[in-house]
């Protein structure tokens, strides 16, 4: 990505380079070659029409070529490839809060390995913060209430900066933090420890605990929507419109069930606003996405036995 | 204020209200006139912010919305819409009035104005009591138990009724406000009227006050509808 | 067109008509409140300029040693919003604007010389309210009061900032009313749409923005401030609001604000160039409508402060093809200034010179947008330095250097003395650049990635340098800022008295006496020319224009 | 303006009417559903009475000048862009 975006900087520096040097070295000149002359009086020209349209019209294209290739990039930026690995980011006053889908938690501080595309799940516990890595040339803003994505791939092993870019109070600029991008067999090994097991399996658990089970059932009997395979898929809902079922909308259900009621279920789920946190909540979501992956049909429930994290390599274990 | 300092323009001799730096009444008139214009596209984009956010959330949570709106009296509304449009007939009378030197017209249709706006307020304070009661009022003894217009089993979120009855405080509250100053402005128009102050020669402030309650009338034009009358049918 | 040496006794002039605190406090005359707005936004420039010479000092080393994270960030909040509402806004339309836009139009003053007046003290209400803010605790969130932070989370004093820029903001509004009404029905006979000053044009144009633009702000203030005080939820998600909604109405203004800034400063540059190359502007029907074409596109673009803040990607690309629509016409005023220096005859006198320096300045800022709306590198420099440098290159370099070139340019008439013209080179010179000194580093540092608002970079141990360079250069820049104030000063006391049009230029306002009189004019004027007519002023033998101090 | 007669007036009464009729109108528009034309038969109804407002009562129409037509037009158009370019973003954004 990193590479995309300075090809069209660079591009950027050398038009923009060439429009300044054409008119610095223009006033330069005239204003040496013109500086006023004893006798000589100034030659009154009222303007040109042709010029003006000239000097409209150019820029405008040179503009739109700019805009073209600036809305790939970002286009390209903003779809996350499929298969990426997901990590889910909670931030906070004043800290990152991230979590690999397999279980890993780490703060402010993310292991990735090299080579592969890492989709990010983001959403902030209470003001607006910005996930910025300047080396992936990488920016999104991390907003309460809602998620947003980002993703990038690491070609590189390394130690890069993480930053927080949108201002969050007092300790806005020790919000930092670094990504670790690791050889795959380093990560693979970094991988094996720490992990209380698969977010979508904690997902599980509290998808039972909080009782989602008894409606939510995984046959057609359920007084809620069956979630087998519904995730990525188009629900239709029962005013009409149809919507995707992605991380907002699983989101969404689960904080304001009436906002989307689906077809041929009345809204009588209760809201759980205030009754799940944010990890709580990223794990639900993961694990309703587990219910949907090929070859997946329900998480390996608990196949790691809960151990102690290993403080090494995930500094924060606890969900508060 | 400094218009008594000079009398250099000949015009300006016969009209102590023609200000100094204008060269004709026309112009004096003409600069009012179009301050007071620009001054209502002012107001339009000042509410606009307001249409802004209302029309956002109106989409996003239609049926809460729904649901807070049908807690108004819609022929409380109704009633309030009718005063205002009559009060705009008696400004619009009024400024005939002045122009053409009808003592009598003028001085009863400023009264008359004064008496409906002060009965839209007198509606309004009723409304607002009524939301007091009911616990509408947002903040933090805020309650709200309804359910979701033409659903029954559907209960309406009291975060988005809030956020209703936020910006239903706000911008009948701005309106209210606007309707207060109007009356202050034509309280004043009155005492002027009374004075033999305005005359056809001389009514520019009638024709911008007018003006200024026109638009007042124009923002609840739209208010109503889209504050009481959301579906209303189910 | 006589060019009057000064006369042994005083004439009587708008400054010595009146005596007295009462004369210049309850004045309804333009040119008075001019001065009254002068003295105000000099105050606020100097207490944002030593904010922002804090704020440098404290980016030296990397650690934050100097002012502790709070103060810091309430130092930069406050530098924002002083300079912003309180110096930039206000500076050339209220200052600038109310002296000349009704002498240039042949007015005796602006149509609604109380209102006027009434914008003056609102301004000083809002500013009084500021000054009591700062001093009791102030604010620190940045001057876009981002919500939710704003609104559930500083405990810092948001309403009352709030409300000092609400007041501030109709202060604004008033101004940009006046001069509407005035520019429509006050012209003198013969003076057309074709024949007004481009400066003219440009505050007609601001005032459309100011008209427009800041009752939107306005009424979001009103909304935070509610927000804060009675948790109405309408921007807060926790109660189903959407952060969002206040970008959108914040940046609704406050993009088109810019212009606001350098629309004006834009009008001072042409009136300027075509004076020291005696010429008329080239292509002057392109120039005056590029200024509305500004001011208009300029309210379609607000949402690329947001490109990363959550919008769908569909209005980012919508917002970003509509960024380049105000690209155009900007570059179009470059193109004809260029093209006017073609053939001309050039002085180099200090308003030139600074001229000049807008010339390059804007010409790099405005280059720098394109990187900005260009959504892929977007993404990347926004909210880095690189936004930081690209909005002082406009707001500062070009916004600034224009009021600074309109106040030599102007000031004999002001004031009715010369400035001393060598000392008036050298600053030109030194705020050149200081500026480039202090701001460039800075789109370097904002590529390299360095987060603007940021207290601390010990830990980037590697943005060091460029930031020394930068807060050497803001030193320098501060000391171009302080000269041109001493020397006005000065001048008021010591200075040569100015013949009525030292600059031998074109324009009404220089066919009056210098100071005016309090109407402007000893009667009525009828325009019979086409603005710039240099060649007719030329063409009238006259010895050399040289007034250097 | 000075040539305002009894016409006028006639004019007044007539726009009162209609006016009163609108209100009538847009409150018996309500009760009836007509699926998702509600709102909008609603908001025509409102700016049918504006526009009647500002061309009678505020004498735009018999005003010489295209100024301040010019003005009520432009103003209009900015507010539309506020609400359209707004709605450019909440339109296409998938809520959350």
């Amino acid at each position: 990505m990193a590479g995309n975006v300075d090809a069209l900087y660079i591009f950027l520096l050398i038009v923009t380079g060439l429009m300044t040097l054409l008119v610095f070295t223009a006033v330069i000149y005239f204003a040496a070659r013109y500086r006023t002359q004893k006798g000589i009086r100034a030659e009154q020209i009222e303007g040109s029409t042709p010029l003006e349209i000239t000097w409209s019209v150019i820029p405008f294209f040179v503009f739109m070529v700019i805009f073209l290739w600036g809305a790939v990039v970002y286009f390209r930026g903003r779809t996350p490839p499929r298969d990426s690995t997901e990590v889910y980011v909670v931030a906070k006053q004043w800290m990152w809060k991230l979590e690999h889908a397999e279980g890993q938690r780490e703060i402010n501080e993310l292991h990735v390995p090299v080579g592969r595309d890492v989709k990010l799940i983001m959403t902030s516990q209470d003001v607006i913060h910005s996930f910025f890595v300047p080396a992936f040339r990488m920016k999104q803003d991390v907003v309460p209430g809602r998620y947003t994505m980002a993703w990038f791939r690491a070609t590189k092993p390394g130690t890069y900066h993480l930053f927080c870019a949108e201002y969050c109070g007092t300790q806005h600029s020790g919000m930092i933090g670094s990504i670790v991008v690791m050889e795959p067999a380093q990560y693979e090994a970094w991988m094996s420890g720490g992990s209380t097991g698969p977010l979508s399996a904690s997902g599980e658990k509290i998808f039972a605990e909080l009782g989602c089970v008894t409606c939510h059932r995984s046959d057609t009997q359920g007084r809620g929507p069956n979630l087998q395979g519904i995730f990525g898929k188009p629900v239709l809902l029962e005013d009409g419109r149809t919507v995707t079922a992605d991380e907002n909308y699983v989101r969404e259900s689960i904080l304001d069930p009436g906002a989307k009621i689906v077809s041929g279920f009345k809204p009588v789920m209760p809201t759980f606003q205030g009754l799940v946190s944010e990890e709580q909540l990223n794990a639900l979501v993961a694990y309703v996405k587990s219910l949907s992956k090929p070859g997946e049909a329900g998480p390996k429930t608990a196949a790691v036995p809960q151990t102690a994290p290993d403080a090494n390599k995930a500094k924060g274990s606890q969900v508060e | 204020m400094s218009d008594s300092q000079t009398a250099s323009v000949s015009s300006a001799a016969h009209n102590p209200a023609l200000l100094h730096h204008f060269a004709t009444e026309e112009q004096q008139r003409d600069s009012a006139s179009l301050g007071m214009w620009i001054f209502l596209s002012t107001e339009v984009m000042f509410f606009g912010g307001l249409f802004c956010a209302y029309l956002i959330y109106r989409l996003k949570y239609f049926g809460d919305f729904a649901a807070a709106s049908q807690t108004l009296d819609w022929k409380l509304g109704a009633t309030n819409t009718a005063v205002l449009i009559c009060s705009s007939l008696t400004v619009v009378l009024a400024v005939w009035a002045a122009q053409q030197a009808k003592r009598a017209v003028l001085l009863g249709s400023l009264v008359l104005t004064l008496i409906l706006g002060f009965a839209f307020l007198g509606i309004k304070s009723i409304e607002y009591a009524e939301k007091f009661e009911k616990h509408h009022v947002p903040g933090p003894t805020f309650q709200f138990d309804q359910k979701v217009p033409g659903h029954p089993d559907q209960q309406a979120s009291p975060g988005h009724a809030q956020i209703y009855f936020a910006l239903y405080f706000v911008m009948t509250g701005l309106h209210a406000l606007h309707m207060i100053i109007g009356i202050g402005i034509f309280v004043w128009l009155l005492v002027t009227a009374w004075k033999g102050r305005l005359t056809p020669e001389y009514n520019t402030p009638m024709e911008i006050g007018g003006l200024y309650w026109h638009f007042v009338d124009i923002v609840w034009i739209y208010l109503f509808p889209l504050l009481y009358l959301i579906d209303l049918h189910k | 067109m006589v060019t009057a040496t000064a006369q042994p006794v005083e004439r009587e002039n708008y400054l010595n008509k009146h005596y007295g605190v009462g004369s210049w406090l309850l004045t309804t005359d333009h040119k008075r409140i001019a001065l009254l707005y002068l003295a105000s936004i000099t105050f606020f420039f100097f207490i944002g300029g030593f904010f922002a010479l804090l704020i440098r000092l404290e980016l030296l080393t990397p650690a934050g040693d100097l002012v502790q994270a709070d103060t810091y960030n309430k130092l930069f909040t406050m530098h924002g919003m002083v300079m912003v509402f309180f110096f930039l806004i206000p500076s050339i339309p209220a200052v600038l604007g109310n002296f000349l836009v009704p002498m240039m139009i042949g007015a005796k003053d602006l149509a609604f010389p109380r209102i006027n007046l009434l914008s003056w003290y609102l301004y000083v209400i809002g500013g009084v309210m500021m000054l009591h803010c700062m001093l009791t605790g102030g604010v620190d969130t940045g001057w876009t009061f981002y919500a939710p932070f704003s609104t559930a989370y500083t405990n810092t004093k948001i309403v009352e900032a709030g409300l000092a820029i609400f007041v501030a903001g109709f202060s604004s509004i008033l101004t940009g009313l006046n001069f509407v009404v005035t520019i429509h029905r006050m012209r003198a006979p013969g003076m057309t749409w074709s024949r007004l000053p481009l400066f003219i044009w440009a505050h007609y144009a601001t005032s459309i923005i100011q008209i427009l633009g800041t009752p939107v702000v306005a009424i979001t203030i009103v909304l935070v401030a509610a927000e804060r005080t009675l948790h109405l939820g309408i921007f807060d998600p926790k109660l189903g609001g959407d952060p969002l909604l206040f970008q959108h109405l914040f940046w609704f203004y406050s993009h088109p604000a810019v212009y606001i800034m350098i629309l004006p400063s834009m009008g001072v540059v042409s009136e300027v160039i075509a004076c020291f190359s005696r010429k008329r502007i080239f292509g002057y029907s392109f120039v005056a409508l590029s200024s509305i074409a500004i001011a208009v596109f300029g309210f379609l673009v607000w949402a690329h402060h947001m490109f990363v803040a959550g919008i769908s990607v569909y209005a980012a690309l919508i917002f970003s093809l509509l960024s380049y629509s105000v690209a155009v016409p900007s570059a179009v005023k470059v193109f004809n200034w260029t093209a006017t220096l073609y053939k001309g005859s050039i002085h180099y006198e200090a308003p030139m010179l600074y001229a000049f320096g807008f010339l390059g300045l804007f010409t790099i800022g405005g280059l720098t947008g394109l990187f900005l709306a260009a959504l892929g590198i977007n993404v990347h420099v926004t909210d880095t330095y690189f936004v930081v440098a690209h909005f002082h290159y406009i707001m500062v370099g070009g916004a600034l250097m224009g009021y600074l070139g309109g106040m030599h340019f102007w000031w004999p008439k002001i004031s009715g003395k010369l400035y001393p013209e060598g000392w008036a080179r050298l600053a030109a010179l030194i705020v050149f650049i200081g500026f480039n000194l202090t701001f460039f580093p800075q789109f370097i540092l904002g590529y390299l990635g360095m987060p603007r608002r940021y207290y601390d970079y010990s830990h980037m141990p590697e943005f060091q340098v460029l930031n020394v360079l930068s807060t050497a250069g803001a030193t320098i820049l501060g000391v171009g800022y302080l000269l041109p104030m001493i020397y006005f000063l000065w001048s008021m006391r010591y200075g040569k008295p100015a013949p009525d049009n030292p600059w031998n230029a074109a324009g009404l306002e220089w066919q009056t006496a210098s100071p005016p009189t309090t109407f402007n004019f000893e009667q009525e004027p009828v325009v019979t020319w086409e603005a710039y007519n240099y060649e007719e002023i030329d063409s009238v033998e006259k010895p050399e224009v040289h007034v250097v101090g | 303006m000075s040539e305002h007669s009894s016409s006028s007036l006639t004019t007044y009464v007539v726009i009162w009417l209609i006016l009163l009729l609108g209100t009538a109108l847009t409150v018996f528009a309500a009760r009836i559903d007509l699926g998702p034309f509600n709102a909008a038969v609603a908001l025509t109804i409102a700016s049918v009475k504006a526009l009647l407002v500002v061309l009678f009562f505020m004498h735009v129409k018999g005003a010489s000048e295209k100024l301040l037509k010019l003005v009520v037009i432009s103003t209009i158009f900015f507010l539309f862009i506020l609400l359209a370019l707004s709605m450019a973003d909440y339109g296409t954004r998938l809520w959350s």
